[in-house]
This record gives structure tokens, sequence and C-alpha cells, in this order.
């Protein structure tokens, strides 16, 4: 399914690196506010949705630039990776481990939950995409 | 409040139920997420209500105000939205491939009990 | 060392295949037949000290928390089958070399031996639970063996009946066997032997003793259960001389034997044990006459055997069970002896058909020598051991009444007459023509039943020896105290030999009109016996199974679904009803209907209103529409309540379920609507139903509180420990993680399933 | 032992994402496949072990405090499920090398199959209810396309149904899950169970009981019982036969230790209609299973009816609820996982000798391959619950509990259904080994190699040689089992695990 609109198109392409940055935002502030990584990868897979509609499937694969089930496979991965320093340490599986930076508020903080929760933002990407590009091949 | 929300739960139940029941694969589909929508709202129902400030600490703060709405049920009912989406995903996948082999949508169609 | 002894015969069976890996390899049965030989010989050995009430025994523990433990005991009752089984075992084993073809040799001994191991188990055994693991080894090797020609319908058909009966019957057994653990307070037998008052007393003593009767009536083929035994004929004869008479039909008769001392002398024993044997011996002989089949003769007079063992275990007087006792001694030898002739004669002529056979004397010599004497111990005649047999059943009968006498003296006319048709019949007259042109057969088919007759002479011959060897201490084991048999051959003439005399005679004398008499009994057969009623059964059960799943398993997914929302309505709605003060009315308290607003109604109203407008629409595009804004409304009451993560993800889920549905439904049809009025009807009433349901539980439930939320927790300690602000996301990545890995991987895994569903072609790699 | 406890659920997802992270390589897949599962069996015995000598373990995951955090936990029943998971996996994930086909391989099986055990393990780790509900929607989702992979017709019509109704069962034991919370306000087992112990008002108690019996209906649908089994027999003959493997083993197991999870820690207050609606569903769950098997004339589909009716015996030790009784129902669920998934393995390697399971299609393989006979009537014996193998013991438990609690009418149907099992267990023998080639039938000529064929027994020898064992071992095995029940009739002893000992 596809619709030829130019304006669509050009839509689509202003669009996409704006809501990619949006989606950084909703990310980066979702551990303090409204947001997150199920958010946050939403939106983003909005951006590339978009921009499969108004061009194609295959144009959006092109400029995803990566197979969207080893987006899914790289988002579980750093979720379950997250986990793991704890384990080093002799605690329980995926306890939060944080460090101070020397940087203004949130980047302040940074810790394992925060590599937990990019894994949640990757691989709901991954996966919403894998559903709509599949879908929208299907011939 | 609970008695309106009950009653729309009881609502969102019967159609989506009612959708099930149908012999058509795709109502079936529309089904699956209405009881999806109602399952949630009796989660965010059943926890009480509140008119209360979502459960974020302001800025400003550093404890939280007396009032605020339960944020375990809220993180529940989103693990359960993006289970169901995922879920609503692979069911449309699967009756899209049933009817391309199968040729009906007609579910009645669909009971091949012996072999 | 019993326990190996039994055990040594399960490993032989298992390595026997080995031994017939190379073609046409002739020495192999010779050597498997050393196991049982030599059995016997270490069971002779131990004849002594049972006699003189030491048995030999052996116990190790095993399932102690069930009650199972691993103890064996040889004492006389069980060195007397033991000594048949390995007996009577080597014969057979010698015997199926000439018997059957190379080939099938390898697929036969393992079965027999292990038959014979769960055989020697059941024998030996001191525990109730080890006696019934062997006694059903025992059902599964007869059912391999029965089915043997398994290319034959037949075959297959009758091993599965005599499976069904004598598993039934273990069933019910098994049971038995627990109650009577329960009863008696142990599993062990020579304990229980000694707690006689306590089981008879107990209140489950009736139960436990019809329970274990069935699974002995059923093994040793009682009526109503006997009707699988001629049908098991359909096996190799080896097989039906060596399980089919010999051994393993009595090992219910052993069983009530065994347990005679716990459960016997009660009316309800002497009544049903005494009552079933009457019955089977007499309709097992009268049977028989009929019959012209060699096999099936010879099984039907099993019948009226087990019988009268069944019959003489349950008059329980002394008299009768040294009579039950030494007829189950003298009838492993004549019958076992007969069945093997049968065998040689079908071997040799093609047929098994008596009114066939006639004036073989002459090329089968051996044969027919062999078979005459046991034909003349099955008759009863001196000087053989079946005259001693018969001389005490019927002091048994005199002693007890005269109803008992005349049904007795029955069997015994039966039984001279079968003798003379299967063992005498086909030797004498005139030679007639058969399928196949018969000779003397080989020695490993007439050792077996020759060295069976000359046993019966022997024994027949030295009364005193045998029973003082073993007849006297397996006696003891029935009676369940120390009793000294001294048998002889010769009473003197007394009532019991006027009447043997009189039924030889009469027997010879049917003989002779047999023709007429098959032909008179034929018109009387009946057919509506447990046999027929065995058929009909399986097959109404088949016809019920058959229905049953039709309506059950019928393949309509929506009927399916229904039945699981009624089930839900129904009992939820019995659980709802039975909480105390609940009802309609007080559900729409003040806390439920406070706080109300005017856009919270207008919302609801607008969300069942999508509802309904997704469950009418007659487009897919309205339906999808609807569905989206049912979603975004309820999305609107998560950001009034407080939720706006919870808002923002449903709006964003929302928006991508409406676009896959646009996605998926272009290529899906239009909607349609297949049902029926009536069936809409229906359903709505079930849906609203369910609706009401989910309703009243929503209100039942918020007004109920048994503890508060844990969520001041995740208030106080989001800030200071998980350094996060939105508690919602702060449960999501750290509090409640583990959640959340899960999640993520369902829709990984749903990512995964929605590419290879669209994706798939076969053959693609 | 905080390193041990998630492993069962690590191991599996990490198999699983580098499974998925390698999808252009078959053979790494199929590699990783195997490492994976045998790694997750060594590690269940681990626990196995440590659970036998050190009581309950429990992990704060993420290391919050009880209530608040989820708690992994591990008792005698976990553990043990947990084991059977292992050896399951294992067995199953070899005998698939030569099983499935290539392309379901390029589509994920290996990875499907990892997850599948993913949600498994967590299932019967997990503390919490909630988490115990992301679980089963990691196993289910799984399932589903495990089920559907390959794409064909009666793959299509039967996934549809377990889809729906498994969706159906999930929004109940949702929808239960909020009402529950709304009522107690934590989702910990432990806590609710603690929270529940306390004195109750009528209504209180009422609403538990309605409560429960909407967990019932949630989990009967995921174990099968009756009437909600509908999914099961329309389903379960239709994917490859790995996949039927290992779902006749693993998942409807999931559901019954669910129920039995819940009705002796959580709902065990005043609960003799319970137990006694429980006993009546157990023996009408055998009867329609078994009665629907000897209806049968594939395979497969008998086995699926079998597995109904074995659920029943499950639950019949539930509904009896003495620790002897529970103990027969954990026999019965070690001895039936480890029978059941081996009778469908023989039917696989029979569909590669025929190409079909159709029995009428199908004959003379004794004759053939007695070995295949032999292993197969062992292992169908044992279903039948024919001594001494597995089966018997299992059933004996129960049915010596059932006739000391004089409970004599479920005895009488379980017994009754022990014979039919063997019924249809013969036809089987019968049509398949015994009965000669149908003359219409050809035999194909079977693609599978030497090598092939070995790998497919290899599973199926090993899994017939612990049949055997737990029969001739039944004592161990047996007091491992008794232990399990006297722990779970013991909640105190579960919430002590969980929550600490100040309360």
């Amino acid at each position: 399914m596809k619709m030829d609109s130019l304006i669509l198109k050009t839509t689509a392409r202003l669009l996409l690196p704006n809501l990619l940055l949006f989606s950084l935002f909703i990310f980066i502030r979702g551990h303090n506010e409204p947001g997150g990584g199920f958010i946050a990868g939403l939106v983003a897979s909005a951006a590339y949705a978009l921009y499969s509609i108004a061009f194609d499937a295959e144009q959006a694969r092109h400029v995803l630039g990566i197979e969207t089930r080893l987006l899914i496979g790289i988002g579980l991965v750093l979720a379950l990776l997250s986990g793991f320093f704890s384990m080093f340490g002799g605690q329980a599986f995926l306890v939060g481990l944080w460090i101070d930076l020397p940087l203004p508020s949130p980047f302040n903080k940074v810790g394992t939950p925060l590599l937990f929760d990019m894994g949640v933002f990757l691989a709901v990407v991954g996966v919403t995409l894998t559903f709509i590009f599949a879908l929208e091949e299907v011939k | 409040m609970e008695v309106i929300l009950a009653i729309v739960i009881g609502g969102l139940y019967a159609a989506g139920i009612y959708m099930l029941l149908r012999r058509s694969l795709v109502k079936l589909l529309l089904g699956l997420g209405l009881i999806s929508h109602a399952a949630n709202l009796l989660i965010f129902t059943a926890a009480r209500l509140t008119r209360a400030a979502s459960p974020i600490i302001p800025v400003s703060e550093e404890a939280f105000p007396a009032s605020y709405a339960d944020p375990l049920p809220q993180a529940l009912i989103l693990t359960a939205i993006v289970i169901s989406f995922g879920v609503i995903a692979f069911a449309l996948a699967l009756s899209y491939r049933t009817y391309k082999i199968a040729g009906s949508d007609d579910l009645d169609k669909m009971r091949e009990t012996k072999e | 060392m019993i326990a190996v002894s039994v055990l040594s015969v399960f490993a032989v069976a298992l390595l026997s295949p080995l031994l017939f890996r190379r073609q046409n390899n002739n020495i192999s049965p010779w050597l498997i037949a050393l196991l049982p030989l030599g059995l016997s010989a270490y069971y002779i050995s131990l004849l002594p000290s049972a006699a003189v009430g030491n048995p030999l025994t052996f116990t190790r523990p095993w399932a102690e928390a069930l009650g199972a433990s691993f103890s064996f005991r040889a004492d006389g009752l069980g060195l007397l089958f033991a000594l048949l089984i390995s007996g009577i075992g080597t014969l057979v084993v010698i015997y199926a070399r000439g018997y059957l073809n190379q080939k099938d040799l390898a697929l036969f001994y393992p079965w027999l031996l292990a038959f014979m191991g769960a055989m020697l188990g059941v024998a030996l055994s001191d525990n109730l639970i080890l006696l019934f693991i062997f006694w059903e080894l025992t059902s599964l090797s007869s059912f391999m063996l029965i089915g043997f020609k398994n290319e034959k319908e037949a075959a297959r058909s009758s091993a599965l009946q005599a499976l069904l009966v004598t598993s039934a019957g273990g069933l019910a057994m098994l049971a038995g066997i627990i109650l009577l653990g329960m009863a008696g307070g142990t599993y062990e037998i020579s304990a229980l032997l000694s707690n006689r008052m306590a089981v008879q007393s107990h209140s489950l003593y009736l139960p436990a003793l019809i329970l274990i009767l069935l699974g002995a009536f059923t093994k040793s083929a009682q009526f109503p259960f006997h009707f699988w035994l001629p049908n098991a004929m359909v096996a190799p004869t080896p097989v039906s001389a060596y399980l089919h008479s010999a051994t393993m039909v009595k090992a219910g008769v052993y069983l009530m034997a065994r347990l005679h001392p716990v459960l016997g002398g009660t009316d309800a024993w002497t009544y049903i044990v005494g009552g079933v044997g009457t019955l089977t011996m007499l309709i097992g002989g009268y049977l028989a006459l009929s019959q012209t089949d060699l096999k099936r003769l010879l099984a039907y007079s099993t019948l009226s055997a087990l019988g009268t063992l069944t019959m003489l275990i349950g008059l329980g007087t002394p008299l009768a069970l040294k009579a039950a006792v030494v007829l189950l001694l003298a009838h492993g030898l004549y019958k076992g002896a007969l069945f093997l002739v049968a065998g040689a004669l079908e071997h040799e002529t093609g047929t098994r058909d008596v009114t066939k056979l006639g004036g073989l004397f002459r090329v089968m010599p051996i044969t027919a020598i062999g078979a005459g004497v046991a034909a003349l111990s099955m008759a009863g005649l001196p000087p053989l051991f079946g005259f001693i047999s018969k001389e005490l059943i019927y002091e048994t009968g005199l002693e007890i009444n005269l109803w008992l006498t005349v049904a007795i003296v029955a069997m015994g006319l039966f039984n001279v007459f079968i003798a003379i048709v299967v063992g005498v019949g086909p030797f004498i007259g005139k030679q007639t023509k058969t399928p196949n042109k018969a000779h003397e057969v080989p020695f490993s088919m007439w050792l077996a039943p020759t060295l069976l007759a000359g046993l019966s002479l022997f024994a027949g011959m030295f009364p005193g020896e045998v029973s003082s060897l073993i007849i006297s201490s397996a006696t003891s084991s029935v009676v369940g105290e120390a009793v000294v048999v001294k048998l002889k051959l010769w009473h003197g003439i007394n009532p019991a030999f006027l009447l043997s005399i009189g039924t030889v005679i009469a027997g010879i004398a049917l003989f002779f009109v047999r023709n007429s008499l098959r032909s008179v009994l034929q018109k009387f057969e009946w057919k509506w016996g447990p046999g027929y009623l065995y058929n009909y059964a399986l097959e109404g059960l088949m016809n019920f199974a058959n229905w049953q799943t039709r309506i059950i398993q019928h393949g309509y997914l929506r009927y399916y679904l229904r039945v699981i929302v009624l089930i839900l309505t129904v009992s939820g709605a019995v659980a709802l009803w039975r909480i105390p003060s609940v009802n309609l009315i007080s559900s729409f308290n003040d806390s439920n209907t406070s706080n109300v607003m005017f856009y919270d109604v207008m919302l609801a109203v607008l969300i069942l209103g999508s509802a309904l407008v997704a469950v009418l629409s007659p487009s897919r595009m309205g339906a999808i529409v609807a569905l989206g804004a049912a979603g975004y409304l309820i999305a609107l009451i998560y950001l009034f309540f407080g939720a706006p993560d919870l808002a923002i993800t449903q709006f964003a889920i929302e928006s991508l379920t409406v676009i896959l549905f646009v996605l998926a439904f272009y290529h899906l049809p239009k909607f349609q609507t297949f049902s029926s009025a009536s069936e809409r009807k229906i359903d709505a009433v079930i849906s609203l139903l369910a609706g009401a349901l989910m309703t009243m539980l929503v209100l039942v439930a918020v007004d109920v509180q048994i503890a508060s939320s844990i969520s001041h927790y995740y208030i106080e300690n989001s800030l200071p420990l998980a350094y996060g602000r939105n508690i919602v996301n702060v449960i999501l990545v750290d509090f409640r993680n583990l959640d959340t890995l899960g999640e993520i991987t369902v829709l990984g895994v749903a990512g995964i399933g929605v590419y290879a569903l669209l994706k798939f072609r076969k053959g693609k790699e | 032992m905080n390193i041990l406890l998630p492993l069962p659920i690590i191991i599996p997802l990490l198999t699983g994402i580098v499974a998925l992270l390698a999808y252009r390589s078959r053979t790494a897949q199929r590699w990783l496949n195997v490492t994976g599962s045998t790694a997750l069996l060594i590690a269940t015995i681990f626990l196995l072990i440590g659970v036998e000598r050190n009581g309950i373990y429990a992990v704060q995951i993420a290391g919050w405090l009880a209530p608040y955090g989820i708690t992994l936990v591990a008792d005698l029943l976990s553990a043990i499920m947990l084991v059977l998971v292992g050896i399951i996996g294992l067995a199953v994930a070899i005998f698939s090398l030569a099983d499935i086909e290539p392309a379901d391989e390029t589509f994920g099986f290996h990875q499907l199959y990892q997850f599948l055990l993913m949600g498994v393990c967590g299932a019967f780790l997990t503390g919490d209810l909630f988490n115990l509900y992301v679980w089963f929607e990691v196993m289910l989702m799984a399932s589903f396309v495990l089920l559907a992979l390959g794409g064909d017709h009666g793959q299509m019509q039967g996934a549809l149904k377990y889809v729906t109704i498994n969706l159906v069962s999930s929004a109940i034991f949702l929808a239960a899950l909020g009402l529950l919370y709304g009522t107690v306000g934590t989702l910990n087992m432990a806590d609710v169970a603690d929270k529940f112990s306390k004195e109750l008002s009528a209504q209180e108690s009422g609403l538990i009981n309605t409560l429960a019996i909407l967990f019932l209906i949630a989990f009967g649908i995921k174990a099968a019982i009756f009437p909600l089994f509908f999914w099961l027999p329309d389903s379960y003959h239709t994917p490859s036969v790995s996949v039927s493997a290992v779902f006749s083993g693993l998942l409807t197991k999931v559901g019954v230790y669910a129920l039995i999870r819940v009705f002796t820690l959580v709902f065990v207050q005043d609960m003799d209609l319970i137990h006694n609606l429980i006993l009546i569903i157990a023996g009408l769950t055998m009867v329609t299973g078994v009665l629907g098997a000897a209806s049968q004339m594939e395979f497969r589909r008998v086995l699926s009816f079998h597995i109904i009716s074995q659920i029943g015996f499950m639950i019949m030790g539930l509904g009896l609820f003495t620790p002897i009784a529970l103990a027969g129902s954990v026999f019965y669920i070690v001895h039936h996982i480890i029978v059941k998934s081996n009778l469908f393995l023989i039917s696989g390697v029979v569909k590669h000798m025929y190409g079909t399971l159709k029995l009428k299609e199908i004959g003379g393989l004794y004759k053939r391959m007695p070995i295949l006979g032999i292993l197969f009537l062992v292992v169908a014996l044992s279903l039948a619950g024919f001594p001494p193998l597995s089966g018997f013991f299992a059933k004996f438990g129960l049915i010596r509990e059932g006739l000391v609690q004089e409970s004599y009418f479920i005895v009488f149907v379980s017994l009754v259904v022990g014979l039919l099992t063997l019924f249809s267990m013969i036809k089987i023998w019968n049509e398949v080994f015994w009965k000669e080639l149908p003359e219409h039938v050809d035999i194909p000529t079977s693609a599978m190699n030497q090598a092939g064929l070995k790998i497919l027994f290899a599973p199926i020898v090993v899994l017939a040689f612990i049949t055997i064992l737990i029969g001739l071992g039944a004592s161990p095995i047996f007091d491992l089992a008794l232990r399990a029940g006297e722990q779970l009739l013991n909640p105190s002893i579960y919430i002590r695990a969980v929550l600490g000992d100040s309360p």
C-alpha cells in the first residue's frame, strides 16, 4: 500500500529527523517526566512508518539502514545486558547501578536502568517497524 | 464515578465478546481489540480512581504530595497495552495468512477436526 | 537369590534376540531352555526348607512411601507354581523350536521368557504391590503372545480382548489390594496372613474381597469373564499350552489360594468363590461338548478345570483345599501335554478339526502314546495322577452335599468325554485324509508331551513321595497352618470310586454318540453370552466416544467461545450471588457514584457509542475507526485520572494499531454477515450478560479492600533510591523491570511471528 | 543462589537473542539451540539439587524488597518442573535437528523455541502474579508463532482457535489480576497469601472465592480442563512434530502448575467447595479426554486427547488436597511430561517413515523397526499406567490417596480411564505396528538418511530409559514429590522465604 503524494513525501522527509529528535527528547526526559523508552520508541517508529507510507517500505528500510529483526535483537541484548552488571558484583539480576557524572540534570545520573530503557526503545522500534514493513510489503 | 466506568467496562466487554462470537475472522480481530481495552480499563478502575496528581514528583520538590494516582496499576496497564499490541499485530498477520490459504474468512469453514 | 532367579529370566528375555542375530541358529533354543531347567532344579532344592515351614525369603526396601517393597518368599504354594512354570516352561521352550520357524523365534522367545519371569514373580512375591506388578506383566506378555500372528485381524482383536478383560480385572484388583492394605495395615503378604481377624472384621473387607476377586476371576477366566480364553486360542500352540492352560490362567487361582488364609472362610468368600467356580466348571464343560476345534475344546475344558479349582478354594474345607492343590498339579501336567499334542497334530496334518482327524497312531506313535497317557490322566483313570485328583474332588463333593456332588460328577463326565475326543479319537480308527501328510513330529516336539504324560504317570505311581515333597507344604500355605497330606492311589472301593467308574463308562458312551450330541448342542447355542456383551459394549463405547467427541470437539470456534463465556458468566454470577450483602443496589452507593462530572458521563457515552458502532458498522473502515475512537477516548480517561504516561502510550499504540488494521484489512475481505438473526440474538444476550457480570465484579471489588496498596513504597523510594521522578517509568525500568523484559520479549517474538507469517514461502531458505 | 535462580530465564533468553542476531545462519542457530538447551538442563539440575538441600530459594530481582519488586522463587515443585523443562527442552532440541524443515529454521524456529522455554521457565519461577501473566504471554506468543510456522492449511485453522481461546484466557487472567490488585493492593503471591490469611469478613472471603473462580477458569483454559480444552485437540496435531512434542510436554503443565500454585498458596481459606469442584472437573476431564482419544484415528490426535485426560489426574491430587495426593500429582506431572513428549517424538519417526499419521494409512512397523515398537510399547504402557513403569506409581499414589480419603467416585473414574487409556494406546499399537500395511498405501521412499534417524532416535531412547528409571527408582522420586507436596501444604514456608522472617 502506498500513496503517491508529493505533499506527503515532502512532509515525511521533513518530519523524519524532527520526529527522531523528538523521540530522543522523550526518551531522555522519560525518567522524570511522562515519556520513556516505550513512548519514544513508538514515536520513532511512527516517523519511519510515515516515511514508508509516503514512499514505500523498501526505501524506508534503506533510510533505517538496519534490518528490523536485528534491531529487535540489539534492543533485547541491551536490556538483558543491563541486568548482568549487578550480577558481576554479586547482586541479583537486573539491579540498577548508577554513577554520577559532572553534568547538569538530567544527565548527571547515568545507570543501567537507562541502558535497559534504551533496549526497550530499540526493541519497540524494531518490532513496530517489522510489523509495518512486513504488512506493507504483502503483495 | 466507579459506577460509570464499570458500566463502560461492561459495555466494552459485551461488545468485544459479541464480536468474538461472530463467524467472520475480521470481526473476531476487532473483538480482541475491544476486549483488551476493556481489560485495561478494568485494572485502572479496580485500582481505584483519583483525580489527584499523576505519580510524577515535580522537579522542584524532593517529596511527593499527599494525594496521588497509584502508579503501579499504570505500569501494569502499560505493559498490558504493549503486549496486546504485539498480540493483535500477530493475530492480524495470522488472519491474513489464513484468509490467503482458506480463501474465506468464514470461521465455520475452518474446523478441521478430523484428519 | 530368589529375586535373582526371577530377574534373570527378564535379563535373558532382553538378551535373547542377540542369540538369533546369526541366520539359522539351531542351538539357541536349547541354550535358552537351560535357564528354566536350571531354575527348576533350584526351586526343587528349595522344597525341603519350605516343607518344614521355613521358606527362603528375600526383602529389599523399594518405594516405601507407597508401600511397595522388593520382597520374595518361596513357600510351598509358591514353589509348586514356580516349578510348574519353570518345568513346563523348559519343555515349551524346546517345543517352540520345532513349532515355529527361525525368523519368528527371535521375536517369540523374549516375550515367552518375559512371561515366564512375570509368572515366577507372581508366584514368589511376598508383597502385594510387587505381585500386582508381575501380574500386569503377565497380561502384557500374554497380549504380545496371543497377538503373535499379528497380521491376522483375529489375532489382534483377541489379544486386545484378553488384555482389556484381564486389565480391567487387574485395575479392580489394584483398588482391592489398596483396600486390603488399608484394612490389614501392610502390603506384605506374609504379614497379612497373620492378620486375618483384623482384616475380616474391618469395614473394608467386603469391598476389598470383591475387588480382588474380580482380578482373580478375570485372570482365571471365570464366568462371566471366561470368553476371552477360547478366543486366545489364536495364539501359537506352545503359548496356549503354557499360558492358557498350565500357568497364567492359574494366576487367579493362585491368588485366591494365596489369600485364602486372610480372606477366606467367611460366608461371602464361600458363596462368591464357590458359586462362581461351580458355574464356570459346569459352563466350561458344557460348552466344550459341542466344539470340534482341538484347541477350543481344550480351552473350554480348561475353563471347567479352572472353575473346579476356584470352587474347591471357595469351599475351603481342608479336603477341598487338598483336592485343589492336587488338581492344580495334575491339570498342569495333563492339559499341557494335551495342548502340545494338539499343536503337534495341527503342525503335521494342517487341521485342528477333530472330525477330520483319525487313525494317526500308525504315523505318529510317540505322540499318540503321550496323548493317550495324558488323556487317561484327564479322564481320571488309575494309575495316573489325574485319578487321585478326581477321587479327592468327588470326596469333597460327597462331604458337602448332593447338589454339589451332582455338579462335580457332571464335570467328571465332561472331562472323560473331552479326554477321549482329544487324546484318543485322533489316533484310532481309519486314517483320514488331511491337508498335510502327517509324519511323526521331531524330537523337540514329542519330548514335551511325552515327558509331561510320563510325569502324570510317575506322580500317580508315587503319590506319597509327591505329597511329602510338595503337596503337603503347598496345602499348608493354602490352609494357613501346617497340615500333612498323605496321598494314596488306592482308597478301596468307596462311593467316590463307584462314581468314578460310572462317569468313565458314561463318558465313553457319550464318545460313541458324539456326532449327534454335537449337532443337538449346536442347535442350542446361545449367542447372547458375555462374549457378545463384550463386543456390544465395545461398540457402544466407540459410538458413545464418537458421539461425545462430535458434540464437544466440533471445530466451531464460536461455539467453543460461547461455552467458555457462559461458564465464566454463570460461575462468576453464582460466586457473586453467594457473597453476603451483595446486590445491585448496594453497589451504587455513595462512594461509587459520587464525584461524577458531566464530561465523565459524556466520555462514557462516547466510548460506549463507539463500541456500539464498532459492533454494528457494516463497513470495515467504520469499525476500525470506531475501535480507534474508543481507544482515544479511553486515553482521555487515563489523562483525566492522573495517568499521563498511560494516556500518551495509549494514543500512540492506538494510532499504530489503526494503521496495522488498515494495512491488514486492505488484504482481507469485506464484512459479511454469516450468522442468522437468531444466532445474533443469542450471542447478544450472552455477551450482555457477560458484560453485566464484569460490571458487577468491578463494583463489588471496588467496595472491598482487604489491604491497602503497596504503592507508597514506590512514591517514597523512587527519587532517593532509583533516581527518577516519573514513578511509572521507574517501575517499568527498575522496580518491575523483569515484567518489562518479558514484555519486550513478547513484542520481539510477535515481530518474528509477523515476519514469518507474512514472508513465509514453502521451500524458501 | 543469586546467580542460579534467574539462570533458567536468562539462558534461553540469551540463546534466543543470539540466535535472532544470527538470523542469517541456520547452522549457528542449530548449534545455539542445542547448546542453550544443554546449559539450561545443567542449570536446572543444579537448582534442584540446591533447593533439595537448602530449602526454598528466593531472589529479589532488581534488588527491591519483596512485595515491591519481583521475586523469583524456587520451591521443590518449581525446581522439579524446571528440570523437566530442561530435559524435554534438550530432547526436543536434538530431535528438531532432524525433524524441522529448513525453511522453518530460517524463519526463526530455534529462536522461538528458546523464547518458549524462557516463558515456561519464567512461569515456573516467578513469585509475582502479574509477572506470571507476562511469562504466560511470552510462552503463548512463542507458541502461537511456532504453531503457525510453516503456514499450511491445518496449522492455520488450529492456530486460529488456539490463539483466540488462549487470548480469552489471558483476558480473564488479566481481569482477575486487576480485581485482585484492587482488593489487596499487591501482586506478590506470598504477600497476597499473607494478606488473605488474616481474619476476613464474609464479604471479603466471598470476593476471594469469586476471584478464585476466575483464576480457576483462566488457568483451567491453559491447563485444558473440562470443559475448556477445545483449543488443544484442534491444534496440537497440526505443527511439526518437534513443536507438538514440546507443547504436549510443557504448555498445559504451566496451567496445571499455576492452578496448583495459586490453590495451595493464595486461595487456601475455606476452599472445600472448590476442592470438590476440582475433583468433579478432574473426573470429567479424564473421561471426556479419554473418550475423545478413543474416537480418533490419527496418531497425534489420539495423543492430544490423552493429554487432556491426564490433566484430570494431575488436578485430582489438587482436589484431594493432602500431601500424598499432591505428591501423586507432582509425580504424575513428572511422569506425564517425560512420557507424553516421547510419544509425540515417536509419532515423529512414524511420520518420517510414512509421510502421514493417519492410522489407516500406516502399518507393519513392528516387523520393520522392532526396536521402535518396543520403545513405543514401553512409553505407551507407561502412559496407560502399566507397572512397573513410571505411570503406574503416579496413578497408584493418587488412587491410594483417593481411597484413603474415601473419594470413591474419582477413584472409580480414574481406574476406568486407565483402562480406556490402555485401549487407545493398544489401538495405536495395533494399527501402526501390528497391522500389515494396507495394500493401497505406498510407503514413500523416505528421505531420512541413517544419520537423521539416529538423531531422531537418540532422545526417544533416552526418554524411554528415564521412564523405566522413574518406575524402578520410584522411591526417591516419590519421596521428593512427597516433600514437594508437604511444602505446598505449608504455605508459610514459602511466604517466609519470600517476605523474610518479619511479616
